[in-house]
């Protein structure tokens, strides 16, 4: 039988790599893809503690999770669309607009 | 013993896969192995005995994923690399293996003494079954909440996307609007 | 669970919500009746739902208890509710001008903005983590919208930016939530604050880096502060001045929930963190909004300042931390909004001043010439925001750090006062540009173009209550004190 | 009928404020409307002396009253406040008439009333509540009626920097103040200043000391006590009407009324006083020693009152608390004089200030000449003046509680006064002019007759001082024999006397440059005496300039400069810091978050 920690290992790994991908992509949709991984691998990881507790909560909150991953992923992917119309571009580094 | 391999071989390719999407520079590599990457985390679903979730990740993200792909495919051209100027330098993978390192440990190390379950999984009805009564009893305001977080991403992209945004009004003198209308 | 009848969901406490959301589903649905309806029209709805839920809201009893226990009402609940559906309903006020923006093309626009408000209400009314996440997250989609419909490449921007973060610092709350969830096997703080036996576990503090994480973020502290300014540039006036006020407050109040029992707990890591943030966020804050060239900008730095004195309150957890940041968030609501108010009435579609910013200082030069009244409006509001007596947020001030000497912070009551002078350095550079600079535009009406009666009743508001502010505290306070038992 | 009084003598210089701001922009000037309201509120203040038997407070209206916090909105009647009153009214009504000819010409002239009734309204404010937080309201509002008539010529950047200056010098101070008054309220539950004064007995010594000195903090940025006296001689730049009212007569010397009023604290916190009496030795000679040296008309006059503001802290400090109060109530009259005699001799000479340029005015406004003369030797404390028995009363008081060293001190201080006053006198007045300057007159005859009752009040003000010591009631023992009484008072006539006569002799030619050296040693060698007097005149000139050039003018003037520069700079670096590029943000939200990791990981380790 597999630990707990090893989830949660793989879960922090998981999501490192989410934190990986947000300072390393310089494109917009990437970074979202990123965010995705981050949600998923917390996702997992209340998966795997409500299965190891024999508590059902943990898999409530995994539902709620995909509901407001989904819903980021639709607004997120409508702001780059607008933008790519603006500019066509999505590059992070197009955000320039704005100057201090 | 079956489960241990299945676990570390669905790992094995979640992690892979992952490190494809936050490195490759094929635009196309990166959409598919985040939607197989997050199906392979619906398979670990199933091994943890939450079947329903892990259809739900399946169906969710096969569906979603579709999406991405359209918009993907729309964004780039697909046979040439993207276009990203990836910071050469080492910062990144610095902070992520800190990151890493730093909350493993705080999280494994404590002996986690765990706790009294406060809803216990009922093994005789199905996974299902019993996470459709938590959802529709106990967690009912938090469901409808999340209808209508649906329902404001709808009425979001649909107004973000809507023809009037083409013409930005903000920056229109307002005779030339009323000229136009 | 077998037992779910209406009457076990004790529906009378949902009944503020549900107005807001039947308010906000029959804007929808006028929209696909009838196109074309006019801005005024939907403005009136909005502020009628709102007036409605404002008394639903005040008279709800503090104690109730519906959907078993996932929303609960209590004292803290009803006063940042109406403090969010006040700032909300002047805010949309604001709406009728003589001027065409992009947003008012929608009708969904006021629908969002409901939807936001019920986000809010749902946030600060639960002692449920999901449940908070739930509404925080419906709540800041819609803000990230709303900022994005004004339509400029520079709302788009800051709407982008303020996305991206705000999704990372979600997935940081989620991660706080899990870690709790692995310690105590529950959601509910107050249930886990019971299930805690030894305060000094790792976990707990992990957790608790992750919380700080994600409201650092929305409470716009540092290192988490970057996204203040930038999002204050892009959005419109009443954008900037609604997430000035409303998110923070429930934010506000997320954090009373979360750090108090820890701080209780005496928790020392948590005390140091906290102080040090609360200690840099308003210095550095406070440095920056000096050296900005943009009205507003300058008010988001200003903010983050305003944010951390609210932090020192709940750092010290005696029996008035919450009348003092209540007191100190009215206060500051109306300061702010009768600033927003001002710019937004001198909002105009030309860029004459700045090549990029709409509200450069230097658009404010020797307004007390070309529109002495403007003028003087604006600067008793700025007068209230560096908080000289006898304006609205020296009692603010006053009550705070009064609070915080009390509890023998002596230090930090210092570092808070001192933060209150470099406020008077940024507020007294505005001010200079106003009463005494040269004026760069000899028309007042040029300041004016965005008046209408609704804005000028928002202003009158804001600047009775900023002025008068003395004898309404009394009464504030005595509420507070009654409601909060 | 009490009651009515002292809502009349609160209430119409801020009716007379309002009035003229909805006038601000017609071209009607309201000068006589406004006098007349102030005048009223004299004329009130006069009555409720006059009907004066008791000390009482009368509560306006509750502000607060919210489970243990409860305050309310009271005036309290007593000697302190009742001679506070009446001098700030009556300085305000002489000023007032004073400006409605010297502002005459202004355009913006009922903004300026607007202003100075606001001014007069937050004065009377503070000094007439009876509670700390009502002081406090007015402490602000007179630094906030300060900033604006300071900056009240915004054309010009100059005077904006000093009104700022100003401004945020005293904010730093109130900062101390207001610690002060939390740490009171925190300590006896309420800022009453009665029940304040009952519960202070009974609280620690250390607390009482920290109150005292917040309060002093408070005061000193007030009072512009070293170092925070930079903004004093720059807020010279407002109207010269507005620096008799303001800075002579009444907000410079809200410090040591804040003193006066707590005297039953500072009683107490005997450490405080000696800090307190040192740093007034050291303003009174530091200041006047600037004055001595400085040819800017209105700065030898603003120096020269933080040198007496030194003296009234000395009297604080040793417990004199009425003689400083007595010590406020002459200055008030005598230091304002000087600054309206000053407006008319720059109204005369088209706005100089230089004195060095000036000379032989004296035939042309004889009247300010008297007048100015006059004051010069009240100030000088010159025999049986108003100065005279108020400074003399000081000296006393340090000689008697000890103070030898201060005793001496205060003594070379009055003679640097008598120095400073009449050299400024000569020079302005008796000093034959280099240029001949054919048109000037003097202020019309109503302004005359306003300052000629300032200028009796410099000769006969003094002349109550023991109906004064009975009517304020503050107990303080002087026990020195009458014949050491009588040497002192020799002592220090004799003292200013031969100052007098020296600077009258030194200054009563244009100092020219020696012709010739054999001529300049001929001299010296017949006036032996003189030879030693010029050596030591020229050393301590020396000091006296090292002091207002380097001390006062390099040093702490650039430290305040450099120290806001500084912030200013900081945050212009932070800005480049903070560019807004999304991927940093990003950076610092990961990087803030791994530091609280770091945190928590060394916090296992150890």
């Amino acid at each position: 039988m597999i630990g707990l920690e090893h989830y949660l290992i793989l879960s922090v790994i998981i999501f490192c790599i989410g934190l990986l991908g947000l300072l390393r992509r310089k494109n917009l949709l990437m970074l979202f893809f990123s965010t995705e991984i981050m949600l998923n691998a917390i996702n997992l990881a209340f998966v795997s503690v409500s299965s190891y507790l024999g508590d059902i909560t943990g898999q409530t909150v995994a539902f709620f999770v995909i509901a407001i991953a989904a819903s980021e992923v639709a607004i997120g992917i409508a702001l780059i669309l607008l933008w790519f119309k603006k500019t066509r571009t999505i590059d992070l580094d197009s955000l320039k607009y704005i100057k201090g | 013993m079956y489960e241990i391999i299945a676990f570390y071989l669905f790992s094995s390719i979640i992690l892979a896969l992952f490190y494809i999407v936050v490195t490759t520079k094929q635009p196309v590599f990166a959409i598919t192995a985040l939607a197989s990457g997050l199906i392979f985390i619906g398979g670990l679903f199933f091994l943890l005995d939450a079947e329903f979730l892990g259809v739900i990740q399946i169906a969710v993200y096969s569906g979603g994923i579709m999406a991405l792909y359209a918009f993907g495919f729309m964004f780039f051209d697909a046979s040439k690399d993207i276009e990203e100027r990836t910071s050469a330098n080492k910062l990144p993978f610095v902070l992520f293996v800190l990151v890493c390192v730093i909350l493993n440990f705080l999280l494994i190390s404590p002996k986690i003494a765990l706790p009294k379950p406060i809803v216990e999984i009922d093994t005789n009805i199905t996974n299902a079954h019993q996470l459709g009564l938590e959802l529709f009893s106990k967690y009912l305001l938090a469901f409808e909440l999340a209808a209508i977080l649906l329902l404001v991403a709808m009425i979001g992209g649909i107004m973000l996307l809507s023809s009037k945004m083409d013409k930005s009004w903000t920056t229109t003198p307002d005779d030339e609007i009323k000229a136009d209308s | 669970m077998n037992n779910l009848t209406l009457e076990a969901l004790n529906l009378s406490v949902f009944t503020p919500m549900g107005v807001l959301l039947i308010g906000a589903l029959l804007i929808l649905c006028l929209d696909l009746i009838q196109k074309d309806l006019s801005v005024n029209f939907y403005t009136m709805i909005t502020t009628i739902f709102l007036l409605v839920d404002l008394v639903a809201v005040l008279s709800s009893n503090s104690g109730d208890e519906a959907f078993f226990g996932l929303l609960k009402v209590d004292g803290v609940s009803i006063i940042a509710q109406s403090i969010v559906i006040v700032g909300a309903l002047l805010f949309i006020l604001l709406s009728i001008i003589p001027k065409k923006f992009n947003e008012f093309r929608f009708a969904e626009y006021f629908s969002l903005f409901l939807f936001s408000v019920v986000g809010f209400q749902f946030m600060v009314s639960s002692t449920n983590l999901i449940l908070i996440l739930l509404g925080l997250e419906i709540a800041s989609l819609c803000i990230y919208i709303l900022i994005a419909i004004h339509n400029t490449h520079k709302s788009i921007e800051a709407a982008i930016k303020f996305f991206t973060l705000g999704a990372i610092s979600s997935s940081f709350f989620l991660l706080g939530i899990f870690v709790m969830y692995l310690l105590t096997s529950s959601i509910d703080l107050v249930e886990i604050t019971a299930r805690i036996q030894t305060s000094n576990h790792t976990l707990i503090i992990l957790s608790l880096c992750c919380f700080l994480v994600s409201i650092g973020f929305k409470l716009s502290l540092v290192p988490f502060h970057r996204w203040v300014a930038d999002v204050y540039d892009g959005s419109s006036e009443i954008m900037a001045g609604y997430i000035s006020i409303v998110p923070k407050i429930a934010g506000i109040v997320i954090a009373y929930r979360i750090f108090t029992p820890f701080l209780e707990m005496n928790i020392e890591w948590l005390y140091n963190i906290l102080y040090f943030i609360i200690v840099s966020s308003m210095l550095l804050s406070n440095i920056m909004a000096m050296v900005q060239n943009d009205v507003k900008r300058m008010l988001g730095y200003s903010s983050i300042g305003h944010s951390a004195f609210i932090l020192a309150a709940i750092l010290i957890t005696n029996e008035q931390t919450l009348h003092s940041i209540f007191l100190y968030w009215s206060m500051f609501m109306f300061t702010n909004m009768g600033i927003f108010t001002v710019l937004w009435v001198s909002r105009n579609k030309l860029k004459k001043w700045h090549k990029y910013h709409d509200q450069p200082h230097i658009k404010f030069s020797g307004l007390i010439y070309s529109n002495p009244f403007l003028a003087i409006v604006f600067s008793v509001f700025m007068f209230s925001l560096a908080g000289i007596p006898p304006f609205a947020l020296f009692w603010g001030k006053f009550y705070l750090i009064g609070t915080v000497v009390n509890s023998g912070e002596i230090y930090l009551a210092l570092t808070m006062a001192v933060s209150g002078i470099m406020a008077v350095f940024y507020s007294l550079r505005l001010i200079v540009y106003i009463l005494l600079k040269e004026p760069v535009e000899l028309d007042g009406q040029i300041y004016i173009t965005n008046v209408s009666w609704y804005n000028k009743f928002v202003m009158a508001m804001s600047a009775i209550v900023v002025f008068f502010s003395m004898s309404i505290i009394g009464g504030l306070l005595g509420y507070f004190y009654e409601i909060l038992k | 009928m009490l009651h009515n009084l002292i809502l009349i003598a609160l209430f119409s210089p801020l009716l007379s404020s309002i009035v003229s701001a909805l006038f601000i922009r017609s071209p009607k000037k309201l000068g006589i409307f406004s006098s007349i309201l102030i005048g009223i509120s004299f004329i009130s203040s006069f009555l409720l002396f006059v009907f004066y038997e008791n000390s009482f407070s009368y509560s306006l209206f509750d502000w607060l009253n919210v489970g243990n916090f409860k305050l309310s909105f009271g005036v309290l009647i007593d000697p302190i406040s009742l001679v506070m009153i009446n001098t700030v009214t009556l300085v305000a009504l002489i000023v007032h008439v004073y400006s409605i000819f010297y502002m005459d010409e202004d355009k913006s002239i009922n903004r300026y009333f607007s202003y100075l009734g606001l001014f007069v309204f937050a004065m009377m404010i503070l000094v007439m509540s009876d509670n700390f937080l009502g002081l406090f309201f007015g402490w602000e509002g007179v630094g906030l009626c300060s900033w604006l008539l300071i900056g009240f010529w915004f054309e010009n950047n100059d005077n904006t920097k000093a009104a700022n200056e100003a401004f945020i010098i005293n904010r730093i101070a109130d900062l101390g103040m207001l610690m002060g008054l939390f740490y009171i309220y925190w300590n006896t539950g309420s800022l009453q200043y009665s029940e304040v004064f009952a519960q202070i007995p009974n609280l620690s010594n250390t607390t009482i000391t920290l109150i005292a000195m917040f309060l002093f903090i408070g005061a000193m940025g007030k009072s512009a006590q070293f170092p925070l006296h930079t903004w004093l001689a720059k807020a010279m730049a407002g109207p010269t009407p507005v620096s008799a009212l303001i800075h002579a007569a009444t907000m410079v010397t809200a410090g040591v009324y804040l003193l006066v009023r707590s005297n039953e604290i500072f009683a107490l916190a005997p450490s405080v006083n000696i800090v307190i009496t040192y740093l007034g030795v050291f303003v009174a000679l530091f200041a006047a020693s600037m004055a001595m040296v400085s040819n800017d008309l209105k700065k030898i006059i603003a120096y020269s009152t933080l040198s007496q503001l030194g003296y009234m802290f000395v009297a604080c400090g040793v417990g004199a608390y009425w003689v400083a109060l007595f010590h406020l109530f002459t200055h008030a009259f005598f230091k304002s004089v000087l600054f309206l005699g000053a407006g008319n001799i720059m109204h005369a000479c088209k706005n100089e200030l230089n004195i060095k340029k000036m000379g032989g005015l004296y035939k042309d406004l004889k009247v300010t000449a008297i007048i100015m003369i006059i004051a010069s030797a009240s100030l000088s404390g010159l025999p049986f003046l108003s100065g005279f028995f108020s400074k003399d009363k000081i000296l006393e008081s340090a000689f008697s509680t000890g103070y030898l060293d201060i005793w001496i001190l205060l003594l070379l201080g009055a003679m640097m006064t008598t120095f400073y006053s009449f050299r400024l006198i000569l020079l302005v007045f008796f000093v034959p002019s280099k240029e001949k300057n054919s048109h000037t007159h003097d202020a019309p005859k109503y302004v005359l007759y306003a300052m000629g009752i300032l200028g009796v009040l410099s000769i006969s003000a003094g002349w109550i001082i023991n109906s004064f010591e009975k009517f304020i009631n503050i107990p303080f023992e002087l026990n020195i024999e009458h014949s050491t009484h009588y040497v002192m008072i020799l002592i220090t006539v004799l003292a200013v006397i031969i100052t007098l006569v020296y600077t009258i002799c030194k200054y009563k030619q244009p100092i020219k440059e020696p012709t010739s050296k054999i001529n300049t040693i001929l001299k010296n060698e017949y006036y032996i005496p003189y030879l030693y007097s010029n050596i030591f005149v020229k050393l301590y000139k020396k000091i006296a300039e090292f002091l207002y050039e380097i001390i006062d003018q390099k040093i702490l003037d650039k430290f305040y400069e450099k120290l806001a520069f500084s912030v200013f700079n900081f945050g212009i670096v932070l800005r480049k810091l903070n560019t807004s590029n999304l991927s940093i943000m990003i950076y610092f939200v990961i990087v803030g978050f791994l530091l609280l990791l770091l945190t928590n990981f060394i916090r296992i380790l150890l």
